[in-house]
């Protein structure tokens, strides 16, 4: 242990050699959650000049928005549930950006994880759930795989922009779903266009009695954490970062640039499918043409916020979920139209990326 | 010197953050003369021209021209002076036609472009006066590279110029083509016209220059009439170095060969051939260089030889085996290292940990990989090895790559290539900018490499770090290996000769 | 379906949910009423979502009900949760606003039976889960009749393929085959509820293909059809609905069709507060006169002539009595 | 039998395909003249938005068109220099600044409609068709396709003015070689900060329009989300239509001929086909187009790329 090795621990919670490592990663941490909460506070400081300037009460935005969600249990539980597929997309989203994909696609691919679940739910009958649970989140996480795996591949054989690809698969996949639930796949006892409900052995369990919530909450933060042990402590997802950062030092290294972006479009195409078949099968037990408000778009918002690094989507999905919950409670409190949290989410990624630069800024000045 | 110079560049100084670029250049340039700036690759060169024409700023000094200050810092100060630059990679758009980036950047931007026509005209009458053979109304990307150099050249003349300074024109051009340009420089000047040529080909400079600047570390080191130099001196200016190193070292004892390269051909990135019929075997227990002047095939060896370049012809073999058109990841695993030329672009992942770095070919094989996972804690103890031994400068392992100085993260380099216990290392530009204590500190490293009973290219620009550690020394010429020397400084000026070009009556022939 | 697209891809407010821990809640309270809403989109345009709304604002100034209304923007996954959250809160009643309500209500319903559910255009009886449909189909059917007897082809122009849209379309056509059986009606959803322009398109494409009496009916995006309609010229029929458009097509609106809900709503809610709740589904069709109005227009540029206001008078009468059977069911 | 057929149903079809295709045309056309110097802005669909209800809001409060029309190329032109100053001047990634960018349009025109437009329930007035003389009156076609108000007329006008500026014009030279090769420009004494400021604004401007157009060119009323998906579709034309302004008119038309044809067809008893083939079909093609012509070749290479002066 030396001097320099020490004194830079100091920053840190422990100087203890022993806890050396777990010093710097708290020391890390911090840095890693104080700019994106500096951005989170800027946001909120510029949603409640907003209130204040349109005639609402600006101090809402703390009282309403962030504590006023926190009155129960209940409410605890659904805030939970709103980050269940928040979560699986964001931390999906991070290996994508960390291989320097572009995934815009997440809302599409959760689409075709929705639709593939459902196809499973509805029809086998009488299946144990200890199998059937499992059949339709593999197929959930299936569709969503290879909803954005095609963009991955034009991409690797094509050269075809990911970005542009996957909004125009988005697209299609809501058209699609929107068909399949007004044709096809339409329940014909049901006025309402919606699928079949699933069997219910294919439910996802709750994961307490009287809520919501379902088991979907413990799978999130378990795959989040998986997919940071992927990409930082596994070779495979080493080798997806290194082609992230640099494509020559990856062929250098030998390794196949195409094979691990097709990995990382699928691995981030496979959790939001996944996040498609928590909503059908634990939440709404029916496809509907509008079964994600928003969820695929979000989830690249935390997934930047988060650094693109999975245990932080953990974070920055749940404080997503609470400003959903917050902008709702906040319209029902006080009248404030819901989309304020667009506007506070805007902002969000504008301060984050205004940070980066601020940092990146005197290295280049000098 | 004239006590008015045409132009005059004194006391330059410019460094980007710790990086120093140019160290205080004093430059005087004449007119109607044709004044070569000469030196190796990083020597300053092409930022000196760049703060010339405005690109760059200096951090101090000044520049007279034609007599007076020139306000620096202003593409447009120096263009409106006729000053004109043909730079080394071609500012020319490639989805416009060539009269379309004539007029960029003229006029009025919310002026239309309705006299095209008139443009055509003068771009052929010129084209004729100096037998370019450009067509106004090609497009960039449809032509070659010698095309698109004579459009670059023109495009200067267009623009009415009476410094023109050519930024390493002939690296891209066949012979023919290179004969072709010289004689249009002596034209130029010919039309009253001053023209910089930089270059590091010294048959070029010798047969076109009035007077010649020779760069080195970011200076000129010395200015001389032509008829007052030859080769041989210039060469040793351009590469000399202050203090010779004297590493001690036993004599070669060359075992089995290892690697054998036959008739290998192959094209660069452009499309142009850059090896020729390249043939040579390098022996257990031997260093073997590979001298030359940047830009001759170099560059290209490396890659085709890592499988990183495919190749129109030859054999590569590794041990006895064919590795020909094999993989990087396949060549890697036959017990190759490879150090490379350019640490940022291939060597290093700047965001990562030392420790990330000290893996990187070997990230998914025992001891760091076990069941796909990476072991951290072997990794973690085999880079503090690797610290350890080279000594290298950082906190710890765990410390960004990017944070650590170029000699420090070069040391990571090398130790990573030599951890993986090779029986072939082949090493690019071993010690480019890094500071004399880690060069020879990594040349000794190399040594011992070779007394372990290693086999080792070393291919490098630095003629003393050739000699100072090689066995024998290849010489690299436009794509073929011209000589081969024995690694004894007293043949250095054979090897320069080589280098321009040049073979010596006592040099023995190879292919 | 671009609205819905874009929806997703900009606006994450898309669900809501009754986070009411903040509103009092104490004892004092306890026995006051209490009244929730889901709407499922924005209360912001003229149309389904608007009635909603009006309806509680009914509820508050008659009864003196505390209301609160929440949005949810179609999305499923968010309705239960809304009707938790106000059944957890003491919410008597609340109002879900759309027949896409009822299978959240009916769970929800299980561990609330104290609490009374009403459901806007569904059949559904069970407990305290009540649908309230008001039959569009009713004064659809009406002018349905008015189109076979005043016009040569009829043209509908709907949001999106849900029940109260494609029931208000099926009486709308048995009114005109109660006419004319071969009378030639098309009929087109432009996928959402925000594309102003695709409705107006949608409008204007019927038109030139010959359609003289054209109905728009897509919620916010409605304005858009009788804006097409408009542009046409004075030939070209329709009639305004839920809401008074007459200044939108001034020259083609022959009456106007607006149904006060509020007060259908208030009646039941009063019921409900005084121990009288409906024993059954509550269906509001033309008998009730006070929830149900079709009006013609005395002051416009087009009128229906008395001949036919007299017959649709007698169709109206038929059908409040429950003689003309409008929709299937 | 069918009435598809006919002439004057494909009269009408066109007339529509170019009412729909206008908000695209101006968006597309701005996108365009955009990604030629180098700058992808995803945030049009938040662009078009603030256009829309900025031009609403503006012909509400004076009863003018015209200034509803500046106010919405305004607005598209502020958020603009909010998107130029993140990706050009902080050198931010141009897909996460137009992410943030759809969202702050989202958000900021829906709460102030909310806010302060809702109980009003009034619309403006909106452009009126003109008839061009002749043309007006040619059979069929005449009647549908020369029926239009003075917007949708512009688009021609618009496209004319793009190609001048991006082909004859100086400014329009280096446009495109700031997106190609800014170091070339940079070396030519042009600011290539500056060029992408003016690309983006008027790119931002146009969208704006397009999104001015849907409030004061066809509806008379702003509702939230009204522009509908057609910022991101606008971004497919510029694909599929390969960077050309020329290509952007004609590849709208077409997308907005197939919207059309969609809402004909349902309209159709006799024909069976879901509508929601020809909504995906737009997607498809533009995929497809990707494919065949390659994604990289008619780019600008410099696309998404921050110009670093070193």
């Amino acid at each position: 242990m030396t001097m320099t090795q020490i004194e830079r621990d100091g920053r840190g919670a422990a100087a203890v050699p022993i806890l050396r490592l777990v010093g710097r990663a708290v020391a890390r941490a911090a840095v890693a959650v104080a700019l994106p909460a500096a951005a989170v506070a800027i946001a909120l400081a510029c949603g409640a000049v907003l209130l204040a300037l349109n005639g609402f009460d600006g101090a809402d935005v703390v009282n309403v928005m962030i504590l006023g969600v926190f009155q129960d249990f209940r409410s605890v539980t659904e805030i939970l549930l709103k980050a269940v597929p928040l979560i699986l997309i964001g931390a999906g989203l991070c290996v994508a950006f960390r291989c320097n994909m572009w995934n815009i696609g997440a809302e599409g691919q959760l689409y075709a994880g929705a639709v593939s679940a459902t196809l499973i739910g509805i029809s086998f009958e009488g299946l144990s759930p200890w199998l059937y649970v499992p059949a339709v989140l593999v197929a959930g996480a299936l569709g969503g795989a290879i909803w954005g795996g095609i963009a991955g591949f034009l991409k690797v054989r094509f050269q075809a922009s990911e970005i542009v690809t996957t909004i125009m698969l988005n697209y299609i996949a809501l058209i699609g779903t929107s068909w399949l639930v007004t044709g096809p796949m339409r329940d014909a006892r049901a006025a309402y266009p919606q699928s079949a409900r699933l069997f219910r052995e294919a439910w996802v369990p709750d994961l307490i009695a009287g809520t919501r919530l379902h088991i979907g909450i413990l799978v999130a933060v378990a795959l989040a954490l998986v997919l940071y042990v992927f990409l930082y402590r596994s070779s495979a997802g080493y080798a997806v970062r290194v082609v992230g950062i640099n494509p020559h030092a990856a062929r250098y290294a030998g390794m196949n640039a195409g094979r691990n972006m097709m990995a990382a479009m699928c691995i981030s195409g496979g959790m939001a499918g996944l996040a498609g078949a928590f909503e059908v099968a634990g939440v709404t037990h029916r496809l509907y043409q509008n079964i994600s408000p928003g969820y695929g778009f979000e989830g690249i918002a935390v997934a930047l916020l988060a650094g693109n690094n999975p245990l932080g989507a953990i974070l920055s999905g749940g404080l997503f979920a609470v400003l959903r919950s917050g902008s709702e409670l906040m319209q029902i409190t006080s009248q404030v139209p819901q989309v304020l949290v667009s506007i506070i989410q805007g902002i969000v990624i504008l301060s984050v990326v205004a940070f980066a630069a601020i940092r990146i800024w005197p290295r280049r000045r000098s | 010197m004239s006590e008015r110079p045409f132009l005059r560049m004194d006391n330059i100084h410019k460094s980007f953050g710790e990086i120093i670029v140019s160290a205080g250049v004093t430059l005087e340039v004449e007119e109607g003369e044709i004044h070569s700036l000469l030196g190796e690759n990083g020597a300053g060169k092409s930022v000196l021209m760049s703060i010339l024409c405005g690109i760059l700023s200096p951090n101090s000094g000044q520049i007279i021209y034609k007599g007076r200050p020139l306000n620096i810092g202003s593409p447009r100060e120096a263009i409106r002076h006729r000053i004109g630059m043909v730079h080394q990679h071609f500012m020319l758009v490639p989805n416009l036609t060539v009269a379309e980036n004539y007029v960029l950047g003229q006029g009025s931007p919310l002026r239309l472009i309705h006299d095209m026509e008139k443009v055509h005209a003068r771009i052929r009458e010129l084209s004729d006066r100096y037998g370019l053979g450009v067509r106004p109304d090609a497009v960039i990307e449809d032509l070659s590279v010698g095309e698109q150099q004579r459009v670059e050249i023109l495009k200067v003349l267009y623009h009415g110029t009476d410094l023109l300074i050519l930024d390493e024109p002939t690296a891209v051009l066949t012979p023919q083509e290179t004969d072709r340009l010289l004689d249009l420089m002596r034209g130029l000047v010919k039309d009253g016209k001053t023209v910089i040529f930089i270059s590091h080909k010294l048959d070029e400079v010798m047969r076109v220059s009035d007077r010649i600047s020779v760069m080195r570390d970011c200076r000129v080191v010395h200015t001389t009439r032509v008829a007052d130099t030859d080769p041989r001196e210039l060469a040793r200016l351009m590469v000399g170095r202050d203090v010779l190193m004297e590493l001690p070292r036993a004599p070669a004892d060359p075992g089995d060969v290892v690697l054998s390269v036959e008739g290998l051909s192959c094209r660069n990135d452009l499309g142009l051939p850059a090896l020729r019929d390249i043939g040579l075997q390098v022996r257990r227990g031997e260093i073997v260089g590979v001298a030359g002047v940047s830009g001759n095939g170099q560059t290209e060896l490396a890659l085709a030889i890592a499988g990183l370049l495919p190749i129109d012809s030859g054999r590569l073999a590794l041990n006895g085996r064919d590795i020909t058109g094999l993989s990087p990841a396949e060549i890697n695993a036959r017990a190759f290292a490879h150090i490379p030329e350019d640490r940022h672009k291939m060597g290093i992942l700047m965001p990562l940990s030392l420790a990330e770095n000290a893996i990187l070919e070997r990230y998914d094989q025992p001891p760091f990989a076990a069941r796909g996972m990476l072991q951290r804690r072997r990794i973690a103890a085999h880079t503090r090895d690797l610290i350890a031994r080279f000594r290298i400068k950082t906190p710890d392992e765990e410390e960004r790559i990017a944070n650590l100085s170029g000699g420090n993260q070069q040391k990571l380099v090398v130790a990573r290539e030599l951890a993986r216990d090779p029986d072939f290392i082949l090493v690019s530009q071993l010690t480019r900018g890094i500071d004399i204590g880690a060069i020879e500190f990594i040349l000794q490293e190399m040594l011992k490499q070779r007394d372990a009973g290693r086999a080792i290219l070393l291919i490098s620009t630095e003629l003393e770090e050739l000699f100072a550690i090689c066995d024998r020394i290849l010489v690299m010429f436009h794509g073929q290996i011209l000589g081969e020397v024995p690694a004894d400084r007293s043949r250095l000026e054979e090897v320069g000769l080589l280098m321009a070009g040049q073979k010596a009556g006592h040099v023995a022939q190879e292919a | 379906m671009e609205s819905r697209v874009f929806r997703r891809a900009v606006l994450m407010g898309g669900m809501a949910g009754v986070l009411a821990g903040l509103l009092p809640a104490g004892k004092a309270w306890a026995e006051d009423l209490k009244m929730g809403l889901l709407v499922p989109g924005s209360v912001s345009e003229e149309g389904w979502n608007r009635i909603g709304y009006n309806a509680l604002k009914g509820v508050q100034e008659q009864l003196g009900a505390t209301i609160s209304y929440v949005e949810l923007q179609q999305n499923p996954a968010s309705f239960e949760k809304a009707f938790y959250d106000y059944a957890s809160q003491g919410y008597q009643v609340i109002l879900g606003h759309g027949f896409e309500f009822q299978d959240a209500a009916l769970s929800v319903a299980e561990d609330y039976p104290e609490t009374w559910f009403l459901i806007s255009s569904s059949d559904i009886h069970e407990g305290r889960v009540i649908g309230l449909h008001t039959d569009t189909s009713q004064p659809f059917y009406l002018m349905g009749v008015i189109a076979a007897k005043m016009g040569k082809k009829a043209g509908l122009v709907g949001g999106m393929e849900i029940p109260p849209i494609q029931q208000a379309f099926e009486g709308f056509k048995n009114g005109v085959r109660s006419v004319d059986p071969d009378f030639p009606i098309s009929e087109a959803y432009i996928g959402n509820f925000t594309d102003t322009t695709a409705a107006k398109e949608a409008a204007l494409s019927m038109i030139a293909q010959g359609a003289d009496f054209v109905l728009p009916n897509a919620s916010g995006a409605t304005v858009g059809g009788y804006q097409g309609i408009a542009e046409s010229g004075a030939d070209v029929r329709t009639f305004s609905i839920f809401s008074d458009f007459t200044p939108v097509a001034p020259d083609n609106i022959l009456g106007l069709y607006v149904a006060d809900y509020a007060q259908g709503v208030v009646e039941v809610v009063r019921g409900i507060r005084d121990g009288a709740p409906p024993e059954a589904n509550v269906v509001f069709g033309l008998k009730d006169e006070k929830v149900m109005q079709f009006t013609f227009r005395e002051d416009g540029p087009v009128a229906v002539p008395d001949a036919i206001k007299a017959e649709v008078a007698e169709v109206a009468a038929q059908i409040a009595a429950g003689n003309i059977q409008t929709h299937s069911n | 039998m069918l009435d598809i057929l006919t002439l004057g149903f494909l009269a009408t079809l066109l007339g529509a395909a170019w009412r729909l295709a206008t908000p695209l045309i101006f968006a597309s056309i701005g996108e365009v003249i955009s990604e030629r110097a180098g700058v992808l802005n995803i945030g049009l669909e938040g662009t078009m938005l603030m256009g829309a209800f900025c031009g609403f809001a503006a012909s509400f409060a004076t009863g003018s068109i015209p200034l509803g029309l500046a106010a919405g190329i305004a607005a598209g032109m502020a958020f603009g220099l909010i998107f130029a100053f993140f990706t050009i001047t902080v050198k931010a990634n141009q897909i996460v600044v137009g992410a943030a960018i759809n969202l702050l349009g989202l958000g900021l025109t829906a709460f102030l409609f909310r806010t302060y437009y809702v109980s009003t329930g009034r619309g403006v007035d909106i452009a009126r068709p003109v008839r061009i003389p002749w043309l007006s009156d040619l059979p069929f076609f005449g009647e549908a396709l020369f029926r239009q108000n003075l917007i949708v007329y512009s688009t021609v006008l618009v496209t004319v003015l793009a190609v001048i500026l991006l082909y004859r014009s100086s400014f329009g030279l280096t446009l495109r070689a700031v997106g190609d090769h800014p170091k070339a420009v940079d070396v030519a004494g042009r600011s290539v900060a500056a060029y992408r400021y003016g690309a983006v604004l008027i790119g931002t401007g146009l969208a704006g329009l397009g999104g001015a157009f849907l409030t004061l060119g066809h509806s008379n009323q702003f509702v939230e989300g009204i522009t509908s998906g057609r910022g991101f579709i606008a971004l497919a034309v510029v694909v599929f239509a390969r960077w050309s302004p020329v290509g952007a008119f004609f590849v709208s038309l077409l997308f907005g001929l197939f919207y059309a044809l969609q809402l004909q067809l349902q309209a159709q008893p006799m024909l069976n086909i879901p509508y929601q083939a020809f909504q995906a079909l737009p997607y498809l093609m533009t995929i497809v187009a990707l494919i065949v012509v390659g994604g990289k070749s008619a780019a600008p290479r410099k696309l998404g790329t921050p110009y670093d002066e070193r």
